[in-house]
């Protein structure tokens, strides 16, 4: 039953992820990107991560995908023009997608993946949150702050006068 | 600084209306639009005209009555009586005195009645539609009176040179009596729906503030000017008809937002409720109109009388020639003069409050174009 | 002030410029030329004793069989003392002439939308008005000045071919 | 007793006597869709003729009263209209955009019934991150209303689906805050275990806990389903009818569906959360079934919202947007610091 789903699911990441680069109109690009996203919520669900699948959806989905549209209506340039896909610097731009593609075959070949078999879907939320709170404590507050730090950037770069 | 010149958001024109809810008629607001922001307003009018003051050329002094209802549908009784006024004045003709008290009790009534649909519109303007159909309520009772006395409900042609077309039925007074019982507890009620309301308040304080030099400069009147600080009811300084017989105030405030526009209006319909009791009260018997032959010509000459109607001023000047038909017709009418002055207090204003401003200014349409 | 100690000195503050005073029902109303219209609109309303600060009205009358023109009437009045005062003054034109005068919109915002109306439908331009666009007709309008005498109307029947 | 659990485990069972367990997972799957779709459908028909006599008694009127008895078919009626109606596109219109949009409201609005107990075991999937698979789901709403805006091509559309989308996202805040306070208690954020945790007598109920939780939940929520007194997005007087100027016949009424089913949605989670879900007020009241009590907290709290509908004022959206920041989130934060205060004590 599961292999079927992953199938499918890969099918529309693969497929809506091309269309993102390849359409010409960004609004639909963006709305492609949300379709990706959502394929990738799937996949953590059939992972059992089902935590990290509603915060993918929440963060994603809800805020970034959101205000990049948002910036996108706003922006004088972007509505309503086509957006050119190729510029005149192809080829160092491929031979940087080569490397970084070699880069991951490699890692992924060379990684023994342990699969456990039979596990009892558990409860994440519990563990992460103690996780949150106790190992990766120092971490987790020093990333909020970073966060906080780009909200109040952006509202300054965002104010007029 | 960083250069954030690539990244303003776009500003873009918005046609509101001829068709759209707020605009209460037909009546196009062309904006400039940052945003929610508005930049710019140019207001386009005109799809009513009707050109009644040509119409009016080629019509008998008589004729021209029915077209004066027309002129502001929310107020007939009001532009009957500007017209009869100005050409009694014109003629020299005296009015019986029943017939100046009948006009009197009429015009209050059509007074609260436009200020009650006024009222309804203004709350749908601000997303509340309970209030509306509690305006209707009332504003049902008077037009049943109006009914009961001349058998129509919109445009009444009650009122004719020399006096008024029909006496009232002996229903009207104790019905009126009624009506005029219950109105200020129903004003009441009103405000304790609205008044205090925080949304309300939110909505309304200090938007769209109208400074009496500008009300002044832009030749504003009636509520709107009131509401500005500017004591300036053609009834206490000019009186007409019999109304320096009553004993009534004019209502001012001084901050000139909408709020105030909002609060006289529910003031000015109980000092007219004050008005129609005292007028009833003091009905006299007597004829209810002068005769005045259907081939009547006034002598040469000119006037220019004006009356204060609910939206305003409205004034008429007719030319007479001599002959059975006027020269020339202008009317002068409160809303004309109301939303020219819409741009100048309404720019830089969100999109809401836009049509909050609109709706308390209480323009109607056809009184633009005539 | 009484209409007729108004007049008086309304008078006196133009003696040389003023064509005919009259009250007419107890409004002052004098007639100056199309030349000393727009000084007389501002000392009036500059003067401490007139004060005439609103436009209660503001039209125009075709006298151009009667008077060889246009009329222009402006009813004013002031807040302060409670009092108007109406100001003519005849704009010459025969015939199909569209005949021009200094705008009164310096001196009165409000006059601007009073203008427009008579700028389409009589065909009187005013000189210097910041706006003059169409206002209630068309602004592809081009069938003359419906306010005009004898303007006929424009035949808006299309009749069916036959 | 009338509890409906046991038909529909009686159901499964029958299937699966017959048919490979692949097969009766996915016919249970389709089913228990079918199922909801068509409940939710009967209850957004009555909604629609509840606020109509909602509206016309506070109003002093009667409403609809010619179709069937007091106008009950009415909605019946103008479904039918709307079915037959045209499909308009505007010529300019973004054409694929246009169609999706009112497929991913649609299907937003559904896919939160997911997790919503209707009784006692009356849950499709009782999953372990029920609310936030609910907060999260939700938020497809203003992908669609963005959709919407900008597929039809017209400017007050747009602005309306700017509008939205911005309260939308503003109000996801204070109201996933509000919940954290119940979750904190309950110590869980599965919808069953948020009931069980309420049961007993009704003072049990999370709302004697959680009032301030309640209330910024309860105004959050009203927001995030457009309703007035935060109906800006289609605000009729300032923006003609904001993102679904345009839609008309089938897709205006999937938009005026999901509208009622997000009613019903924020109804149902204030009941779950905050009003003991399907416990009777009374452990003696429990041999009413379970989804009676369900089904009676939650139509009161649907009419809650209509009343303030027909009662409110519309707010400005620079206001609605001040007060989500700087009065709801604040009040949301307080409440958890309070609540981790009080279990801390008790």
């Amino acid at each position: 039953m599961e292999l079927p789903i992953f199938y499918i699911l890969a099918a529309i990441i693969i497929v809506s992820a091309l269309f993102v680069v390849t359409l010409r109109n960004i609004f639909h690009s963006a709305l492609m990107l949300i379709l990706c996203f959502f394929g990738v919520a799937g996949l953590y669900v059939t992972l059992h991560a089902d935590f990290l699948a509603a915060v993918q959806v929440l963060i994603y989905v809800g805020a970034v995908t959101i205000l990049m549209i948002f910036a996108v209506m706003l922006t004088q340039q972007l509505t309503g023009r086509k957006i050119q896909q190729l510029n005149d610097q192809p080829l160092p731009a491929a031979l940087i997608i080569l490397s970084l593609l070699i880069l991951l075959i490699v890692s992924i070949t060379r990684t023994g993946f342990e699969i456990a078999d039979n596990l009892e879907p558990m409860p994440t939320v519990g563990t992460i949150g103690k996780a949150f709170m106790t190992t990766y404590v120092l971490p987790f507050e020093i990333v909020s702050v970073v966060l906080l730090v780009a909200l109040i950037g952006a509202i300054v770069i965002a104010r007029r006068e | 600084m960083m250069e954030t010149k690539g990244l303003r958001t776009e500003e873009f024109m918005v046609n509101m209306g001829p068709q759209h809810p707020s605009t209460h008629g037909v009546c196009k607001l062309v904006l400039k639009m940052d945003g929610e922001l508005v930049k710019e307003i140019q207001p386009h009018v005109g799809y009513l005209h009707r050109s009644i003051e040509k119409i009016a050329e080629n019509r008998t002094y008589a004729q021209i009555v029915p077209f004066t209802d027309r002129i502001d549908y929310c107020a007939s009784m009001n532009s009957n009586h500007a017209y009869v006024e100005a050409v009694e004045r014109m003629a020299e003709v005296e009015v019986p005195e029943r017939a100046q008290y009948l006009r009197v009790i009429m015009a209050e009534l059509n007074r609260i009645a436009s200020h009650l649909l006024w009222l309804a519109t203004f709350t749908i303007d601000l997303g509340a539609v309970t209030p509306f159909l509690y305006a209707f309520r009332e504003r049902e009772e008077i037009m049943d009176m109006f009914e009961m006395t001349c058998g129509q409900r919109l445009t009444y042609n009650y009122m004719k040179i020399g006096g008024v077309n029909w006496d009232i039925p002996k229903e009207f007074v104790p019905k009126a009596k009624q009506f005029l019982k219950i109105l200020p507890g129903k004003v009441d009620e009103y405000e304790d729906l609205l008044t205090n309301n925080p949304i309300l308040l939110y909505r309304t304080k200090g938007i769209g503030v109208l400074s009496s030099e500008k009300a002044i400069e832009y030749s504003a009147s009636g509520p709107s000017i009131r509401a500005s600080g500017v004591r300036w009811d053609i009834r206490k300084a000019e009186p007409y008809a019999v109304y320096d017989k009553f004993d009534f105030n004019i209502p001012v405030r001084y901050n000139g937002d909408v709020w105030d526009r909002y609060k006289i209006r529910l003031d000015e319909m109980r000092e007219s409720a004050k008005i129609v009791e005292q007028a009833i009260d003091g009905l006299p018997e007597g004829d209810i109109a002068k005769k005045v032959p259907m081939t009547w010509k006034p002598k040469e000459g000119e006037v220019f009388c004006r009356i204060e109607a609910p939206r305003g001023e409205m004034a008429y000047h007719i030319i007479s020639d001599g002959t059975n038909k006027p020269y020339r017709v202008k009317i002068r009418t409160g809303s004309f003069c109301n939303l020219q002055l819409l741009p100048a207090i309404a720019t830089n204003h969100l999109i809401a409050d836009l049509v909050a401003i609109f709706g308390s200014l209480d323009i109607v349409l056809p009184e633009v174009d005539r | 002030m009484d209409s007729e100690s108004l007049l008086n000195h309304i008078n006196e503050l133009h003696k040389d410029i003023i064509i005919n005073s009259e009250l007419i029902t107890d409004v002052p109303t004098i007639e100056v030329k199309p030349e000393h219209w727009v000084e007389v609109c501002s000392s009036l309303k500059k003067d401490v004793k007139t004060n005439l600060h609103s436009i209660s009205n503001y039209g125009a009358v075709d006298y151009r069989e009667k008077l060889g023109g246009f009329q222009l009437v402006l009813t004013i009045f002031s807040h302060k003392h409670k009092h108007r005062v109406t100001v003519k003054t005849l704009v010459p034109a025969q015939g199909d002439e569209e005949p021009e005068i200094d705008t009164v919109t310096t001196v009165w915002l409000s006059a601007d939308w009073f203008e427009r109306e008579i700028i389409e439908l009589f065909g009187v331009k005013f000189k210097g008005h910041p706006d003059p666009r169409h206002l209630m007709l068309d602004d592809d309008w081009d069938e003359g000045f419906p306010l005009r005498r004898g303007w006929t109307g424009t035949d808006f029947i299309v009749k069916p071919e036959m | 007793m009338l509890e409906l659990d046991p038909i529909f485990d009686a159901i499964s069972e029958w299937l699966a006597s017959f048919l490979p367990p692949v097969v009766v997972t996915i016919v249970k799957g389709f089913g228990t869709a079918g199922v909801v779709l068509g409940v939710l459908s009967l209850f957004v028909l009555f909604f629609i003729w509840m606020e109509r006599k909602v509206s016309a008694h506070m109003q002093q009127r009667l409403g609809p009263m010619r179709t069937g008895w007091h106008g009950a078919l009415q909605t019946v009626a103008d479904a039918v209209k709307l079915i037959q109606k045209e499909d308009l596109v505007p010529s300019d219109a973004d054409r694929a955009v246009y169609f999706w949009a009112p497929v991913v409201c649609f299907a937003a609005a559904l896919m939160a019934y997911l997790v919503i107990p209707f009784g006692e075991g009356l849950i499709v999937q009782d999953l372990n991150i029920g609310i936030l698979y609910v907060i999260a789901i939700t938020t497809f709403t203003v992908v669609s209303l963005l959709m919407a805006g900008w597929g039809s091509n017209n400017k007050w559309a747009l602005l309306g689906g700017m509008r939205s989308a911005a309260q939308i996202v503003s109000y996801e805040v204070p109201l996933s805050m509000s919940l954290i306070g119940t979750i904190m208690i309950a110590e869980s954020l599965s919808m069953i275990t948020i009931v069980e945790s309420q049961s007993g007598p009704f003072w049990n109920w999370f709302v004697f806990r959680q009032p301030i939780g309640f209330i910024v939940y309860f105004i959050a929520a009203t927001a995030e389903a457009n309703r007035t007194p935060f109906d800006i997005p289609e605000a009729e007087q300032e923006l003609v009818a904001g993102f679904n100027v345009e839609y008309s016949g089938m897709k205006f009424a999937m938009f005026f569906l999901a509208e009622f089913i997000n009613m019903f949605t924020i109804s149902a989670l204030a009941v779950t959360l905050f009003f003991g879900g399907w416990m009777a007020p009374f452990p003696f009241l429990d041999f009413i079934p379970s989804w009676i009590w369900f089904l009676a907290k939650a139509f009161t709290s649907v009419f809650v919202l209509m009343w303030f509908r027909w009662t409110y004022p519309r707010i400005r959206v620079d206001q609605l947007m001040g007060f989500a920041w700087k009065f709801l989130l604040p009040l949301a934060f307080l409440n958890i610091i309070l609540t981790g205060i009080g279990i801390y004590i008790f």
